[in-house]
């Protein structure tokens, strides 16, 4: 019964063939077409990466300014950029820690606490307020450490530090409030300038053509290093693809903002940090370390990877961009006050992270998340607030967007996750 | 020759962009124990967790003693009587030994679980593979590659299964082990039990197996009695070349004693 | 078991009341929370004060419970277990607060309101009325709105408290009362927990909904929303801020209005209010009957439960720019240094007081 | 150079000898000075079990008793074993649900929104009050149920699907509760009759013997089995060792409890459940498979447990824990409100889980964690009030010894740790 | 004969009531590749790791070509030249197999990563282990067992080790890989690496080891010349009896052709 198939020689010549020619992937990229098919198997394999956040963006907009025609308004869309930047900043930290496989639960004390300082340095005790900025940082960063120590070195876990966290900073926020409970920073320094500065027409276009043009330069330059390597690249269709898919947004962004006042600080500083912490993530030796910590603590340890280091140093960033958006808050309101973040700050800015496609459980997410959770959870504030819905009402709808937004995500990634291998 | 047990045709399944089935067919008859051969990364895992009900395939049948069945999630095969042993073992690592013997077959008495007796049965069945464990309350995740191999070897043969699919059950075990194990291949096949095995030791292969069906990236390459094919000819179908790198090896190193 | 809830509505007294001034007792205060910087800043310290003077030897013991009613329960436990002989309740909430009511006196241990109306049947209750102040917020905003030449064709926006908070509901009942009919209210929210951040958001939503120019005034329940929506106003190009309203004459409300910011905050004169309670614990402890004192007297208020409860009410005072120095300053609330910190040392006020 | 070590026929006669023979094993269970042996080897090799959590509350309470004298009056220990059996039962649903390697966001506003029904139904609709106890605890359930398939089927993260819950839940309690804010309920009824009811001294020394008697019996019982299956077992002495470390807390309680108002039926109620779900975890093939579950989903899917079903169950059984949480929450105050466990309830509840003793990875911890956790935390805020402490010190503190205490056990956990096996 | 670059003395290690390592030594001079043969749980895993710095030992002496080193973590081991490849691979998952390979030392260009040289570099590494992998671009999470024990291998090469522990590096691979791997250990040992080898597959250890260290239940049992020593004296050496199931196997199944 022995009926043997005979070797192909189509198939391939020797054994030791090149497996990026491997005939089991269905996968080239040369053509338009192949582009599109590889585009809809992913759609069908569940790779969607960002693609459902966007969509539910989209739709939760065409929504809104369905119900209320000012919500596509250059000027509510300014609003909205602001008013994201100082969560938008803590998830952004959020993330950091979500990458490690650790929750931070301390972001909104930490923010309230440095905002503290930051008040009561520039007022009460009066050093300049771009010193008191730096102190009120440095202060996350200290405080960052401290968790991370405690984390990393003691062994305690990342939820109980940072739960301990929560309660005790915001016990050294009502501590240096004390009895005033509300300091009143001045509305043309520089740290009312923060949220309260847009720049000129010209300045916000320069910023998109130089954004777009740097994304194009560099992924080109790539592309041809890798195919002079003999390793896949994109064609230059797709390159170009690419560039239009980000040049739309950016310039479409800057056109609308320049509608009102212009390119708003707020959002410069605000997406800025989250385009360096996605390239200090994506490319740099310690975001791949992050990573690696975050998939698989001991395999990264036993690759020599120093842990301990990794995880400090990313609850100090964590921390440390928890003070910086607590100095937005500040900033936006002309004042500290002893509910500074101690509200829905750290839910939300937690279910930014997630929505925004952040994995709970380590190793997957992106500092974009940041950006696209953010705006996903701001356009809905905004938008409830712009129908003027009572509380529980908003509260309800809330919970229901973001169930929305994730079940759209988790459905897609449903069939990845049942290849994945097993305990 | 009977009606096979189980009878797999036309079996695809592609993670993604890779296409790692591509219209595989193997069947096995009750009494016989076949090989699954392949290279690394050939598919064999993927196609005994399509049997097993962990991935359904994306297209093609599944005969069940001459049935259309359809397997959607391991408890469906585990209904029909067909038991697996996975590669990558799927053990509870929280739980102890006992536990995770009888994990979803536990015994109970008036209710609560039967503890005394789980463990005298664990007890029982794992001195009779002759593998030394300290101390059967420990978690699963304490113990060595080869003992945690044995774990689940052990859980598997604990129902009453009608086929067993092993995928390299013995790649981890030490010599007496591995010839426990085998010696249980063939107490399973004469009691006419189906069995698949997944190995890349040629030896064992030779030492058990009836018949060896061989998939090459995804796809079958050959099925072969073992008796009437010789080493060279079967590993020629696993690596999809006569000059390969074990044909290459045998020519030029020492010879080997074995 | 608690004991029933129909106490007799004259019942001061005729619980605990055999403690003397002379040897001293223990007198438990419970403030609702520290979010608001007032409890913790001049209600405690001016009790503390006021329980001094009549009684050298008292003990005073004292708890904030964070705005959570579970937790205030859980304190009044610990002060009876210390062995208190009257409590002093502002409660987090109003009706939930029976529950305290009741332990306390099943262990003969007589209760204050203090601020809010515990339910239950307390001994006596001291307080502003709630719903006045709302009103007094709605009369200046009405007056300032006037003053612009506005009139029924105004449009304002509401920002009231906490859902959460029953006080709000009061505060927004009362400027309800006032404004309703007067003015249009183009739109209103309540904000959760009273957090400033978020009342920036709903004013900056309102501003984009109705347009910067159409806001002739904004309510605001107190003055810590205030500030964000003077944030917002400003965030949105508005140079001359519209009037808005306040409530706790805090230091930065004060601030905001002697510098044009904000149109009036509510001074609540938590002096006269805490020293009435002193008296009324120290008369509940020793078993006297309180007939209030000089300045204010005593008036029967009628509880959620039906008693009647022996009440003294201060009335909230609306402070305005013209007001300050008259109220907060010469009560000794604040001292002009205090307000006139460098950023404010240039207007108007402060030149005028340097 | 071979120099063969010949085969020791001391060492063992055959191949296959039983394995609980192990001549590595150092441990052997029969006399005193054995079991000492053992214990120490335990404490050196870091399984400590509850032992750091119990040290940590004895400590606890002979500090507060050294700093005010009343904190161990029978008074303050009965109050304190009241005021902790409302978030103690919330508890207990969080670490079925951390069992499983999940969190459980949504406890409070679960809590809250049951008793907003509770109260609504009660007093507003006027249905009988035990009736309405049925109905709360009912929607606790089917919330529960709500969530457990939004997860397990949907594929929404647990963390995503109560945070919704967090915010949605308190959205219908708001709603309710509508512009009353608060609904007394009567201060007689069934409902107040579950945290007001003490039971007379002989009935509470009737059931510490009960539970003592039965512990002894089952124990002698189940160990004799075990030798006579020639398995190993407890001797007489390690029995009668257990036994009195049990007897001695639980007739010590009944002691106290019996000289204020006697033994409370709210402790009775939450020890009820805790040891209920204790058996159901230990005993029950659903408690295995809950911890197989949790252990490795993957793992238990392959052996046929239909995990699924377990997710749900264990997020109904949650949530309606946290209804009955709710329940006696409204019963202390005779009222349900606006806040009615939306305030710490959350953080404490997931904070005592694992102060005692459950991990927040899955698959390990007990349900005397929430007995243990909670009880550490009530005796820190009891004392606390006792003495006095303002907020932000308190604050402070609660975050230190939440520190201290997870620290403790961390540390000792530690050599375990290093030992666990990497990815 | 030359020094011994690596030297145990007196390795003790347990894992709280279980003694894992009890007194072993070991010792492996450049150039010669030492097989580290024992049954399941015998502590050989446990002993890589503690010379690899994963679990440090509880007493015993670790020399490095003669001085006394002590090694507490896995960097300390990596800095003296000792490259590992684990039992339980310790990849991680959810990394790429190029980021796997360069995990810890990666190449930058101008501070940031070079993806390109990497992808490079692993292009031919893994040619020359002759595995197929679609692409290297998937996590290693979805590779199979083979896949991943080939990007561990792999991986310890990268550098340039002086010593080279393996523990059971051929269990799941297939017999192309399994040869290329022996023709690898062999070109080590010519470079005058130390190589110490676990393995239960006799035919393997017998191929490339020049010398056997048996090890059981935690002890030292017996150090042979591969060359001079039957297969029967060291399965007994493994198993602790010369009566053992590998015999009785070897005496009641028909012939074993191999
Ligand atoms: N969950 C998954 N996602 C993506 N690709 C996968 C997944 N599982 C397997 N593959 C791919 O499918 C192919 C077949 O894998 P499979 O595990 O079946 O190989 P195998 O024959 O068992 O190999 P080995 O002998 O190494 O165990 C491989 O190329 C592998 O990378
Ligand atoms: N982290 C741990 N905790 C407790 N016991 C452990 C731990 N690691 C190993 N052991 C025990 O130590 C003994 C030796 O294990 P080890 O992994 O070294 O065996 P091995 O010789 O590598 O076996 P195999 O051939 O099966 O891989 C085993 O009994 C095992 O159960
Ligand atoms: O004074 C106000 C208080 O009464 C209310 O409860 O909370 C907010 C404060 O501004
Ligand atoms: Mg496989
Ligand atoms: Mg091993």
């Amino acid at each position: 019964m022995a009926q043997q198939t005979p070797v192909s020689s189509s198939e391939e010549s020797t054994g030791a063939t090149a497996f990026d020619r491997d005939p089991r992937l269905m996968v080239t990229r040369t053509s338009p077409a192949s582009l599109l098919a590889a585009l809809k198997r992913r759609i069908r394999g569940g790779e969607l990466g960002a693609m459902p956040v966007i969509v539910g963006l989209i739709a939760i907009c065409i929504t809104f300014q369905l119900l209320h025609e000012r919500f596509l308004s250059p000027q509510n869309l300014s609003n909205l950029t602001v008013q994201v930047a100082g969560v938008g900043l803590m998830t952004t930290g959020v993330i950091m820690v979500l990458l490690l496989g650790e929750i931070d639960l301390s972001i909104g004390s930490v923010a309230g606490a440095s905002a503290a300082v930051l008040a009561v340095l520039a007022v009460r005790v009066g050093i300049p307020e771009w010193a008191a900025i730096v102190a009120a940082a440095a202060t996350g960063l200290v405080i960052g450490i401290v968790h991370g120590t405690l984390f990393a070195k003691v062994g305690v876990p990342a939820f109980v530090v940072t739960l301990a966290g929560l309660l005790g900073w915001q016990g050294v926020q009502l501590q240096l409030l004390g009895n005033d409970g509300t300091i009143n920073i001045s509305d043309n320094g520089p740290i009312a300038a923060l949220t309260h500065t847009f720049f000129v027409p010209a300045f916000g276009w320069g910023i998109a053509a130089a954004v777009v043009g740097v994304f194009v330069v560099l992924t080109f330059y790539g592309e041809r290093r890798r195919a002079s390597a003999g390793l896949g690249s994109m064609s230059t269709l797709e390159i170009a693809v690419r560039s239009i898919a980000l040049a739309i947004p950016v310039f479409g962004s800057v056109y609308i903002l320049n509608q009102y006042k212009g390119l708003p600080l707020a959002l410069i500083i605000f997406v800025g940090f989250v385009v360096a912490f996605d390239l200090m993530l994506r490319k740099t030796r310690y975001g791949r370390m992050v990573f690696a910590v975050g998939g698989g603590a001991e395999a990264a340890r036993r690759a020599g990877i120093n842990v301990d280091r990794v995880r400090i140093s990313v609850f100090a960033l964590a921390s440390m961009l928890s003070a910086m958006g607590g100095i937005i808050l500040v900033s936006r309101s002309f004042s500290a006050s002893l509910d500074t973040a101690a509200g829905e700050e750290l839910m939300m800015g937690i279910a930014a992270a997630v929505i925004g496609g952040t994995s709970l459980f380590g190793g997957r997410g992106n500092a974009y998340s940041a950006l696209l959770g953010g705006l996903v959870l701001g356009a809905i504030t905004s938008g409830l607030y712009l129908l003027q819905m009572g509380t529980p009402v908003r509260f309800m709808i809330t919970a229901l967007v973001l169930l929305i937004a994730v079940t759209l995500d988790a459905m897609s990634r449903r069939s990845r996750r049942a290849h994945a291998r097993g305990g | 020759m009977s009606r096979p047990v189980l009878e797999l045709s036309g079996i695809s399944k592609s993670f993604g962009a890779v296409q790692a089935l591509n219209q595989v067919d193997l069947a096995v008859d009750p009494g016989e124990v076949v090989a699954l051969l392949g290279d690394n990364g050939a598919g064999k895992s993927t196609l005994v967790k399509v049997i097993a009900g962990v991935n359904s395939g994306d297209s093609g049948d599944i005969l069940w003693e001459g049935e259309r069945v359809d397997i959607q999630r391991p408890a469906d095969a585990q209904r029909l009587g067909i038991a697996t042993i996975y590669q990558d073992l799927a053990l509870c690592d929280n739980l102890d030994i006992v536990a995770n013997l009888f994990l979803g077959v536990e015994k109970t008495a008036f209710g609560a679980l039967d503890e005394v007796e789980m463990e005298r049965r664990a007890t029982e069945l794992l001195d009779s593979l002759s593998v030394k464990i300290p101390s059967l309350r420990v978690p699963v995740a304490s113990l060595s590659g080869g003992q945690r191999q044995i774990i689940a070897i052990a859980r598997a043969l604990l129902g009453e299964p009608k086929v067993v699919l092993l995928d390299e059950p013995t790649a981890a075990l030490g010599v007496a082990q591995t010839a426990q194990v085998l010696d249980l291949l063939e107490r399973l096949r004469d009691r006419g039990l189906g069995v698949i095995l997944v190995s890349h030791n040629m030896a064992d292969v030779r030492a058990v197996a009836d018949r060896a069906a061989v998939l090459r990236l995804g796809r079958n390459a050959g099925d072969f009695g073992v008796e009437e094919t010789s080493y060279e000819e079967i590993v020629a179908a696993i690596t999809g070349a006569s000059d390969n790198p074990v044909s290459r090896r045998a020519s030029v190193t020492r010879t080997e004693e074995a | 078991a608690g004991c029933g809830a129909t106490t007799d509505g004259a019942s001061s007294g005729d619980g605990g009341g055999d403690a003397s001034v002379e040897e001293g007792f223990k007198v438990g205060l419970l403030l609702p929370e520290t979010q608001t910087a007032r409890y913790e800043e001049f209600d405690k310290p001016y009790f503390e004060e006021g329980l001094n003077e009549l009684c050298e030897n008292c003990e005073l013991l004292y708890q904030n419970a964070d705005q959570e009613t579970s937790k205030q329960q859980d304190q009044a436990e610990s002060l009876l277990t210390s062995g208190v002989d009257v409590l002093v309740l502002d409660a987090v909430d109003a009706e939930s607060a029976s529950g305290i009511v009741q332990n306390a006196q099943s262990q003969d241990v007589p209760v204050v309101a203090y601020d809010r109306l515990a339910e239950g049947g307390v001994d006596y209750y001291v307080s502003f009325d709630n719903r006045r102040v709302g009103e007094v917020q709605g009369q200046s905003l009405l007056q300032a709105l006037d003053q612009n030449g506005g009139g029924e064709d105004s449009q304002i926006v509401m920002i009231n408290g906490s859902p959460t908070d029953p006080n709000a509901a009061k505060f927004k009942q009362g400027a309800h009362d006032v404004l309703d009919g007067q003015v249009e209210i183009a739109k209103e929210y309540d904000t959760p927990e009273w957090n400033p951040d978020e009342a920036q958001v709903e004013m900056e939503q309102a501003i984009t909904a109705v347009g910067a120019d159409e806001i002739d005034g904004v309510y605001s329940a107190n003055d810590g929303m205030a500030a964000g929506i003077v944030a917002a106003l400003k965030g949105a190009g508005v140079d001359d801020l519209p009037p808005i309203t306040g409530q706790d004459a805090e230091i930065a409300g004060i601030q905001r209005v002697i510098s044009g910011e904000q149109y009036m905050t509510v001074y609540k004169a938590i002096r006269p209010e805490a020293e009435v309670a002193a008296e009324m614990a120290v008369a509940a402890a020793t078993g006297e009957e309180y007939e209030g004192n000089g300045e204010y007297g005593t008036t029967e208020v009628e509880d959620g439960n039906g008693n009647e409860i022996k009440s003294v009410l201060i009335d909230p005072i609306p402070v305005t720019v013209d007001d300050v120095e008259d109220t907060v300053i010469s009560d000794g609330f604040y001292t002009v240094e205090e307000i006139c910190t460098d950023r404010y040392a240039d207007t108007d006020f402060c030149q005028d007081l340097q």
